[in-house]
């Protein structure tokens, strides 16, 4: 028998929402108080009684608080955007398996839609393991750009914007960004010059190399992160969400095809190599019926 | 030990069979199962057509119970075909094909096109206490009923079948006897207990978003045990799938020497995660090995008294 | 928080009461357990004559559940008239006698002759799954009977009547309308579930003397919840009695949130020893002032959705 | 909730017998090699499936191995009698409260019937916690008189016995006994001249008090120990046998009446001033049906 400590927590806790973030127009981050004791990657289930209940990425976590940021994007998350600070929603977890690092790499974070908060307390943390990060951001526009001015406040990360329509930092995909930092590293260049974004503040990258690269955002997006850090014969890691429904490796809803493992429980973190082995990523998933639904 | 078992000719190489709905959403997943020590597999419910299930929360857990009211979702039979189709390449273990339906005439259709995948048995689910609103009263729980679902699929399939039953009856011998006279091959026992609730305090709500849910896991062994005694003890020629509340190699004993040929493992997987068909298997080697016991037939239905 | 509690017009300090069957064989026994916090008693169940229980073991337990059948052994009326005198002097918290009986007019007489010894509350136990083989199927199983019982009891006395019901029934809430339609007051919800077994691997034989036994404690809890909410979601104006599985103040006001306005605890004493009547209470206070409520009836039925 | 390691254990574990020692014509004692864990005065359910299960004190109990000696009186104990070394019983526990002493106490064990075996028990504890214990077994007649070989192999343990047809030791009660040991605690005596039992090789009695006394046998015996301890000044302690269902306090089946307490969990053991206290200590028990019987 597993040790019955160390069971996933499967009942709610209700929880007041202590403080709420508006983050940009469709994006608010909810502070929790509350010991949750998630590692950078892992995820909670939050249940709003007589909507729903869905997995959320843990944006931050210590001893006191932890949050997480929603986009409003359908029926839950909307909901969770109408709560008033002080309302309860039900929290368990967390759940899964985050990512890893090492102390003192050179990391990249790349990160599309609120895969910026995830990456943010991946970042704090390797930070404080003496890591340095380039922090990459993609997003439609401006407006849509996550999180920037608490990545700015963090020592030794450096950050980086690409919006698809130029309103901010390099106009196209981050990956672009990916791809100026791995053919440069190792060599000293001005930075404006090697990323080519006017709202660089940095002069120069000079770093020995990069270690690892994380990504979370969306699957096609990751999947080209997994693929050129590959070729690159650099280490990644991405996050593979999948629709989930019990959120602790019971009910098989989240399984991927190939393998046939579980995104909640040997996910949603793993190396970009092993996802590439899923035979579905960034191809196709599945819904609530199971039914397959292309990218 | 040897733990090799034969269930309605099909050879398992344990008798360790993951149970309809737990891990059982992909081809893929019940590969991994397998992957992980399981015997056999057992895919969730299959609908004809597309079936919603209920909304999230759908399960709930703690160190006695898990709730759950999954609520049988599907996408139907061809999409089934595909899943299924993609264990049946290289299947790794043998394949029990859950299916289920909302009319007698469906579960003929949805039988008679399980048959074309050949699956190596098949299950009828006529018992989950999750789509009674729908369903009405679950047909496992009017010995009528459920005769006449057996044998309608008896008919449609040359394929062996099992059927799964309640637990929430006052009469599972008679409704036992029912469904083996209508032509079923085995059975399975036992589907959820009550079904359940839990309320959360501080919301003041079920949690459950179907409100109740059946319970599985270790509250439920001492029924499950039961209901395969009495069972075994009238019909000792019908070979059973002992299912409930099953969690370590003991349980599996236990559950056999009530009667049980094969032993459906569900909520395990919360206990023990997915390694739970491996240590099962280990801890009911060793326990043989210990107490003299060179087969599983040895102790089948031993401790029931006549 | 003050917990006084109202039932069927009786005043009670708290709304915990021991359940039947648990420390209640004597008159002294139940003054043990009001000491201990109890804010009132329930007899174990009195037969009009003489009845042997079941031979030992009658009950075991684990973390999860006990099996218990004692099978009701009872000294018969006379004898219970002494007991409960003792009982009766100094009172120190209201009695509810429990009875039961082996036909519909045996429940009338001994109706009448309890009443003699006026209790607060009658409870009556048709629900027994210990005494079936000798009953048939227990009365609480089939509304017609169950009525008929709780009619001759109506007519046989004027004190308030619960009746206890069976968790392991098909339509609770069919059943609980006869009853009350039949003259009961409250319902007391829910006696043991299954009934279950458990088999001793080296042995090779189910452990209690009786094969099988109700499944009480921690496991059942999520049924006795169920039950308790759909019947007070169907007849909002009868108070029940809460019982099964109740072991923390939490899960007394969980079963209070489904509607229950007195809560039996009866297995908690295992796992909690005689004090967890106090424990309990403690518990339910604390809550309610760490949460603005002010007394229970606040919160009773909150978490029915209608 | 009780700590759940703490939880009365209550499935039986399938034990074998090891060894099976004759002791009187009616009595036997069982050996089983099992940690049982049991303080002196504790009890286990034993149980043969397919007869019954009942109460029986552990009469010996270390790390390796524990006893019990069973009396054949009826149908339960007679099934016992006629098992052989190597078949199985079912037992569980220990529960109840056991007997309590003092490092270097002078202390008085009554024993009847098979109330030596438990007696046997505390006296080897007490002894390794330097008490000085007198063994007093009263029996009917010399062929009913148990554990006298082992308790002499014990150093600062002296026995007395009396039997109801003087075969062996003191004829009459053993509380002819206690009620010399009372007289003369603290006086000098020979000690053949103190109990009048020739078989008796101690030379003196110099005691300088005796700091207690327990019993264990017919509760009438247990009664008149009790009240000539409390009349002589003397700590004494006494263990109420009840008709036992459960053995871990939920059935109620053992609750004495006065304060209702559970002689499975407030007793088996007790002090015999409490014991004084409830009403039917010595008048009357009852039985499976709750009926009462006098002694
Ligand atoms: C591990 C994990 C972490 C997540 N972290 C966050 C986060 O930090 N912030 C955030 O805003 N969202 C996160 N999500 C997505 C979130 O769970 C919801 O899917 C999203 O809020 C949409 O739900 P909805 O009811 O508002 O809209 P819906 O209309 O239900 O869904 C909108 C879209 O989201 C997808 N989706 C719906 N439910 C799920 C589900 N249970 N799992 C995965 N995808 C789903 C659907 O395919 C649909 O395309 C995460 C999902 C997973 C699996
Ligand atoms: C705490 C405790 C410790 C005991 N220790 C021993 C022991 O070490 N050795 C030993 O031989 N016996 C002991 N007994 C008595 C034993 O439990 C049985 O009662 C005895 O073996 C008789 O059972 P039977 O079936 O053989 O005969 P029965 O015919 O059942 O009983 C014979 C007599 O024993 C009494 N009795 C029966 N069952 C019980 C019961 N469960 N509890 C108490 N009294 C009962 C009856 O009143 C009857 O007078 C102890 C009893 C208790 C309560
Ligand atoms: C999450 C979950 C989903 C289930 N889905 C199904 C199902 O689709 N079809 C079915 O026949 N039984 C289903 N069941 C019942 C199980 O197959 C099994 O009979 C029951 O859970 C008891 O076994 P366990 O205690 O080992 O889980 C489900 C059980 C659980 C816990
Ligand atoms: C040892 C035991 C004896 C019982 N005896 C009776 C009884 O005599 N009459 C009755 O109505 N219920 C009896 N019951 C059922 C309880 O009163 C209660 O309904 C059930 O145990 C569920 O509550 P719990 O989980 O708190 O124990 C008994 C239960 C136990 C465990
Ligand atoms: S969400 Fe249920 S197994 Fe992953
Ligand atoms: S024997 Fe059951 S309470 Fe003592």
């Amino acid at each position: 028998m597993r040790d019955l400590s160390s069971l996933p927590k499967a009942f709610p806790k209700a929880l007041p929402i202590k403080k709420i973030i508006q983050e940009t127009d469709n994006v608010k981050t909810f502070v929790f108080e509350y010991d949750l004791g998630a590692e950078p990657g892992q995820f909670v289930n939050m249940w709003l009684p007589g909507v729903d209940e869905k997995p959320m990425s843990v944006a931050y976590c210590d001893e006191n608080e932890f949050w997480v940021s929603i986009f409003a994007v359908g029926p839950f998350s909307s909901a969770m955007h109408e709560l008033k600070e002080g309302d309860k929603v039900g929290v368990r977890g967390p759940y899964g398996r985050g990512f890893t690092w090492k102390k003192g790499e050179h990391l990249v974070m790349m990160a599309g839609g609120y895969g910026a908060a995830p990456l943010y307390y991946l970042t704090r943390k390797a930070v404080e393991d003496g890591c340095t990060v380039e922090f990459v951001i993609g997003a439609r526009s401006k407006s849509h750009v996550l999180y920037t001015e608490r990545i700015e406040a963090l020592k030794n990360v450096f950050l980086h914007v690409a919006t698809s329509d130029g309103s901010l930092g390099v106009k196209g995909y981050n990956t672009l960004i990916l791809e100026q930092l791995i053919k440069d590293a190792g060599r000293g260049k001005s930075f404006r010059e090697h990323c080519g974004d006017d709202t660089c503040e940095r002069e120069e990258v000079d770093f020995a190399s990069l270690n690892r690269v994380y990504a979370c955002g969306p699957e096609l997006m990751m999947k080209s992160v997994a693929e050129m850090c590959l070729a690159g014969g650099i280490e990644s890691e991405v996050s593979v969400e999948r629709y989930m429904k019990c959120g602790f490796g019971v009910c098989g809803q989240c399984s991927v095809d190939g393998s046939g493992k579980r995104m909640c429980s040997e996910g949603p973190c793993m190396s970009g190599a092993d996802a590439l082995k899923i035979e579905e990523f960034g191809k196709y998933h599945r819904d609530a019926q199971g039914k397959v639904h292309e990218f | 030990m040897n733990l090799e078992t034969e269930f309605l000719g099909v050879k398992f190489s344990n008798p360790l069979v993951v149970a309809s709905g737990i891990l059982g959403v992909t081809g893929a997943s019940l590969k991994f199962v397998v992957a992980n020590g399981a015997g056999g597999v057992t895919s969730k419910s299959i609908w004809l057509k597309e079936h919603k299930g209920h909304k999230n929360p759908v399960m709930i857990a703690n160190e006695h119970y898990m709730l759950n009211a999954v609520g049988l979702p599907d996408a139907g039979i061809e999409k089934a075909q595909l899943e299924m189709g993609k264990y049946m390449e290289n299947k790794p273990a043998p394949m029990i094909a859950s299916i289920t339906a909302g009319t007698i005439d469906d579960f003929g259709e949805i039988a008679e096109r399980i048959s074309e995948l050949n699956p190596d048995i098949i299950e009828v689910n006529s018992s989950c206490p999750n789509v009674e609103s729908e369903l009405g009263k679950p047909f496992a729980c009017v010995a009528g009923d459920v005769a006449k679902v057996t044998k309608i699929v008896r008919a449609r399939t040359k394929i062996p079948i099992t059927v799964k039953l309640s637990p929430n009856v006052e009469n599972l011998v008679e409704i036992a006897k029912a469904v083996v006279d209508a032509g079923a091959d085995g059975l399975t026992l036992i589907n959820t207990v009550g079904p359940g609730m839990a309320i959360d305090l501080d919301m003041r709500r079920p949690i459950l978003a179907n409100k109740v849910g059946g319970v599985s896991g270790p509250a439920i062994k001492p029924i499950a045990v039961k209901c395969v005694y009495d069972v075994h003890r009238a019909l000792p020629n019908i070979p059973i799938i002992g299912t409930g509340g099953i969690t370590t190699g003991e349980d599996a004993l236990e559950i056999i020497m009530a009667g049980a040929t094969l032993v459906g493992v569900g909520t395990a997987v919360y206990y023990r995660d997915v390694e739970c068909f491996r240590l099962i298997a280990e801890e009911m080697s060793r326990w043989c090995d210990a107490n003299g016991v060179k087969n599983l037939a040895e102790i089948r239905g031993v401790a029931v008294v006549r």
